[in-house]
């Protein structure tokens, strides 16, 4: 990379690593708020995964969507959302993005381009796709990027759309982030064949990408969504990643699918953050002091968001029914 | 009044809207050159396009979720769905993504499409071919449903749904798609909500949804000859269900009949019956009766198919039992 | 008598049809090693290996297909489908296949499966995870439907429904599966289509299904208190439905409240109201009163999902209301 | 071939071509049957598609199953079904094969391992991989063969179970042919990239091949059958062939969706009946005498058949409610 271009990108290396170490903040809020019995319901750690979010948000625009899953926090705060609303939402609070109705597995940011987190693995595949439908029929050139789990590959619904997404040449970026599980199995247990050579057989091009480096991630992404943009799509990217954490908050003995070394070394040789942090140093971006106060930062912001939102107010009794549909004040009044 | 089949009513109601809001289009499968099978969009893609009258793959879940992010950010699909039996293969974008996402997101985002599809048998079409599944959406909160009896309504109703800022799923009963009736060449919307009264009567009331409505109005020429006053009512749409109309009328003779060509069991009927039960119970002379589908896969043989369905007959029957007092020794 | 965990008498009763019938196995997502999210299956894959507790991808409308051929060819598939929401996505395998290929080959073929699922809300699981869908397939003729409603039905039900050679869908109560209960250690069946009298009374009638058994009998309670005799009973089973122990029970007591956990409108509680009120009306002195989850997608936060499902004051309330005759007034 | 092989394989050639005359003879008889408005409902003609059914069934026993679709007689046909109970079931008569309970769109033959035709378009998929997965489970070596056509390839249940039957090597051939229109729309509108690297891409080895050539479908059926066998499936055949009639009885005018040259290029140049006639008499495995007998007699057989099912007695209308459940004599008594 020339001096010169390393200069000028400096600010956004610098929002990358800021985007990746506020995901960490959440999630390690989030765990503790379930841990200690403040956060009703499980919830889903997308710790480990940092780089593929922000590799990818980090090349689209406001204006840009997504769809996420039922590891969505990344996703949501990589798209833009703030802490605040995020929280409250996770406490099923009325200031939360989706008035608390939603919750973590629902989390919602529209004003963002964030169409939804989804509780049904594989069941936002089909509303990506619309969305690139939408744009293309509008002339808009919004790219869509749909992010799923390994598991998911599973769902026909994705063979279903990837074969109109690429007959139709829809401007949508398929993402799926292998983490090498799906709940507590493997992934070669449950995937024969290849990933990206499924969508390669419906004509789509495919990468794979190794999701711990958020340059590489960002780089391709970027040359996919311009590519989208002129009506080239759509795309497939396999994201090679890990979730340090259980496959949800309450999944803690791990030893009888996975062991406790591999954890180790994903967490301690390949971590998204610390590679990255190593990287801006040495490249002289940014300072030890520099990274260090921004991660104080938003150490204090994740903190002070958790108990805003702690001492947040829930939603009225009277919201039961209201929201049912829209047009309709209360549906069962 | 000039008189149009269902099939170009419903052809109408989609030209006129996608005339209007350049955001509506049509997405199935051989809804384009085709027109469908039973050739009700014929004449659309000639002058809205292949980018507005879309031709699918045969991947029913996948449209389906594809209409739901379409929906999501800016279009309003009309969903067309060949076989209502086909519902099945799309009841989780339509009842996990579709009915649910307003809620879910507090208001947020919304999804305004409409799914049509068909019901009804005895056109030798068979189990997967024949049935009536409404009730499986009605069930769901967030979706609204329609039930159109005539071209009439099927225009009406579908304008109307289009118009709507939720998921609304219509099913038009597919023999009846060149049936004629009346309908006015002027603009009109029915709204959902507002049941129709269509023969008034004083000593039984006849509800009946979809083509059952027919079949209570022939049930009611029969009774008339044998001096019993029927009151056919049409809901036109169960999602919402007007109510009041349906206690009034029950009020008013004492006495309901409530038909449908779902299966009886778990379905529609009992929804109806239990409201006028709970809330008219005491002006009530007799039970209500509830006739729907016979609870059996559909039969491909003519010769148990028609066995299936309620007809003018068996409604007749059932209403001359209610007005003879026979249940009360029945029960 | 033991006690052991609705969680346990499951896992039980699978073991032993497992080892009676070796053509009986089970299939879903992390079945084997994890024994499901709720450990539900906790050991069996150790005693039956993975040929026979078998982990899929995440495949809802595969798997189920996949069992309906196996069944068809000589297994006893039992599915399991690992929340209740998850219904939606092997609706067309299940009904259009599963259910119809009895009727459609004139007997010549069965399908001899079990699908294990579950219900249930205020569990912080929001709307996809926490829907009670048994009307669905309560609605559609072909498929039998178990709700047992503590480890006892849940043991019972299971062994029937196993040796049963039509397709069975069972859904447990997930915030039921750690709640003891006693279970012989001898074997037993429970059939189907017999209701269970929970506890004898004489002023009003509860009809409960799966943990709103556990709500009826807690409003029992709270009514004796106050010199009501209430009536319980758990149907069971809904298809099919044990109607003469309903019918006898309301004739006795004359006043019914049905409560479920589905949403209540085109629910189960139309149903089982609308024969009572059809087949007991003179002998009933006020209107079935249906109670389900209210006809809203299910809230995450705990400050508006508590709201939704029954509970045993505000069965208590409608008992109360319903004893008062109050309900004369509002009708 | 030598002249010892061709001897010995005389009779199986003979049996082959007499199935393949016998479909035609079926449909052109119940096309007759439609057209005189005496059959209830609609039909899908197979004509045109002989040898595909009859090349991958005379590679499989009586006690290999198969699923079938919508245009199903020829499959009934030649996995061994007779005409008087199969125009029977389209009358819907009592000695149908489903007692005239589920007509052309179900008919299915379990004595002879046909597993029944489905009305929904891919629906038989997941129930052909679960009876691999029975002959599996059971230590059976019985084959099972799913027909489909190029149209449901795009269903996503196929993705679905193909990967289960990857992952477990499960004994099924999945059969899909290609006759080039799903309904009124051709299968390069449908049909992104390639059908058999779909297949591939979950590891499972695929073969195109010549639907109109019985004597390479039954060969590589034989292959595949036997490699199933010994527990190296499950396998993917693509069929290239057509079918003669419109889509179901009543597509009568096509020319929107397809030309009379195409319609007539097939027809003339590619019948499998008129070829592979043509090769038994140049090998002198039959002379033109003999076949012309053989076509007469089968001619003989469908029309008593047909005779024979227009008399016979419909179901009684007590049975309306028999079957719905087995044990059960009447659901609703
Ligand atoms: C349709 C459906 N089936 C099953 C589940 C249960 N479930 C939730 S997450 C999950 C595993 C998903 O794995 P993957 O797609 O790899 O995502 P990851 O959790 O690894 O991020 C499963 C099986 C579900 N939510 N939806
Ligand atoms: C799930 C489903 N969707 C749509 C249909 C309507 N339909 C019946 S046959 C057919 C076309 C099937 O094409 P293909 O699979 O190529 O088989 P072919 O008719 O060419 O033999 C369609 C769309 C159906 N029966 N089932
Ligand atoms: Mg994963
Ligand atoms: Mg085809």
């Amino acid at each position: 990379m020339s001096p010169a271009k390393k200069q000028s990108n400096a600010e956004d290396y610098m929002r990358m690593y800021r985007q990746m170490v506020r995901i960490r903040a959440f999630e390690d809020n989030a765990n503790q708020l379930y841990l200690s019995a403040k956060m009703p319901g499980l919830t889903h750690m997308y710790s480990g995964e940092e780089a593929v979010a922000v590799g990818i948000c980090e090349a689209l625009r406001t204006t840009d969507k997504i769809t996420s899953t039922h590891r969505g926090h990344g996703h949501c705060v990589a798209k833009g959302a703030e802490f605040k609303e995020m929280f409250c939402e996770l406490l099923g609070k009325e200031e939360g993005y989706c008035r608390g109705k939603g919750g973590s597995m629902h989390i919602a940011d529209q004003s963002n381009g964030n169409l939804g987190a989804n509780a049904i693995v594989g069941g936002s595949m089909g509303i990506a796709t619309g969305s690139a439908f939408t744009a293309k029929m509008l002339g808009k050139d919004d790219v869509t990027v749909c992010f799923f789990g390994d598991g998911a590959t599973a769902q026909g619904l994705m063979y279903e759309v990837m074969n109109m997404a690429a007959l139709w040449n829809l401007p949508v970026i398929y993402a799926c982030e292998n983490n090498g599980y799906s709940e507590y199995t493997r992934t070669d247990e449950i995937a024969a064949g290849s990933i990206t050579g499924r969508a390669e057989a419906f004509g789509i091009e495919a990468f794979q990408v190794d999701g711990q480096d958020v340059l590489a991630v960002n780089d391709l992404a970027q040359k996919l969504a311009e590519r989208c943009r002129k009506g080239e799509g759509p795309f497939f990217m396999e994201l090679m990643t890990y979730r340090y954490h259980g496959h949800h908050v309450g999944d803690i003995n791990r030893e009888y699918y996975r062991s406790k070394e591999e954890e180790r070394d994903w967490k301690e040789n390949r971590d998204p953050i610390i590679r990255f942090r190593g990287w801006l140093v040495e490249q002289g971006i940014a300072s030890e002091d520099e990274i260090e106060a921004m991660n104080a930062t938003i150490k204090d912001e994740a903190a002070a968001a958790v108990e805003y939102a702690l001492q947040a107010k829930y939603p009225d009794a009277s919201e039961v029914d209201m929201h049912v549909f829209t047009d309709v004040k209360h549906a069962l009044a | 009044m000039r008189e149009i089949t269902l099939s170009q009513a419903v052809n109408e109601a989609l030209a006129e809207e996608m005339r209007r809001d350049e955001t509506v289009f049509i997405i199935g499968e051989d809804v384009a050159e085709a027109g469908t099978p039973f050739k009700v969009l014929s004449g659309l893609v000639e002058e809205f396009g292949t980018g507005r009258v879309v031709d699918t793959p045969i991947a029913e879940p996948g449209f389906m979720g594809l209409a739901v992010g379409a929906a999501m950010t800016g279009t309003r699909p009309v969903v067309d769905l060949m076989f209502g039996d086909f519902i099945y293969l799309v009841m989780d974008q339509l009842c996990n993504q579709a009915a649910k996402t307003h809620y879910m997101s507090g208001g947020k985002l919304n999804v305004p499409l409409v799914l049509r599809t068909n019901l009804g048998a005895t056109r030798r079409s068979a189990a997967q071919h024949s049935q009536s599944l409404h009730a499986l959406v009605a069930h769901i909160p967030g979706l609204k449903v329609a039930l159109p009896s005539s071209a009439y309504e099927a225009k009406g109703l579908m304008k109307t749904a289009i118009r709507d800022n939720n998921p609304v799923v219509i099913f038009e009963d597919k023999l009846m798609y060149n049936d004629k009736a009346p309908v006015p060449e002027e603009e009109f919307l029915i709204p959902f909500g507002e049941a129709n009264i269509k023969r008034e009567g004083s000593d039984i009331t006849l509800i009946g949804t979809s083509s059952m409505v027919q079949v209570c109005e022939a049930a009611a020429d029969i009774l008339e000859k044998e001096g019993i006053s029927a009151e056919v009512i049409d809901p036109r749409t169960i999602v919402p269900l007007d109510e009041e109309a349906l206690l009034k009328s029950a009020k008013k003779t004492s006495r309901v009949i409530v038909v449908d060509e779902g299966h009886q069991s778990y379905g529609i009927t009992g929804e109806i019956a239990g409201r006028i039960n709970e809330k008219a119970f005491y002006h009530l002379d007799a039970p209500v009766l509830r006739m729907g589908a016979m609870d059996v896969p559909v039969p491909f043989t003519p010769a148990l198919e028609d066995l299936t369905v309620p007809t003018p007959e068996t409604v007749a029957e059932n209403a001359r039992r209610l007005m003879s007092g026979e249940m009360i020794h029945a029960a």
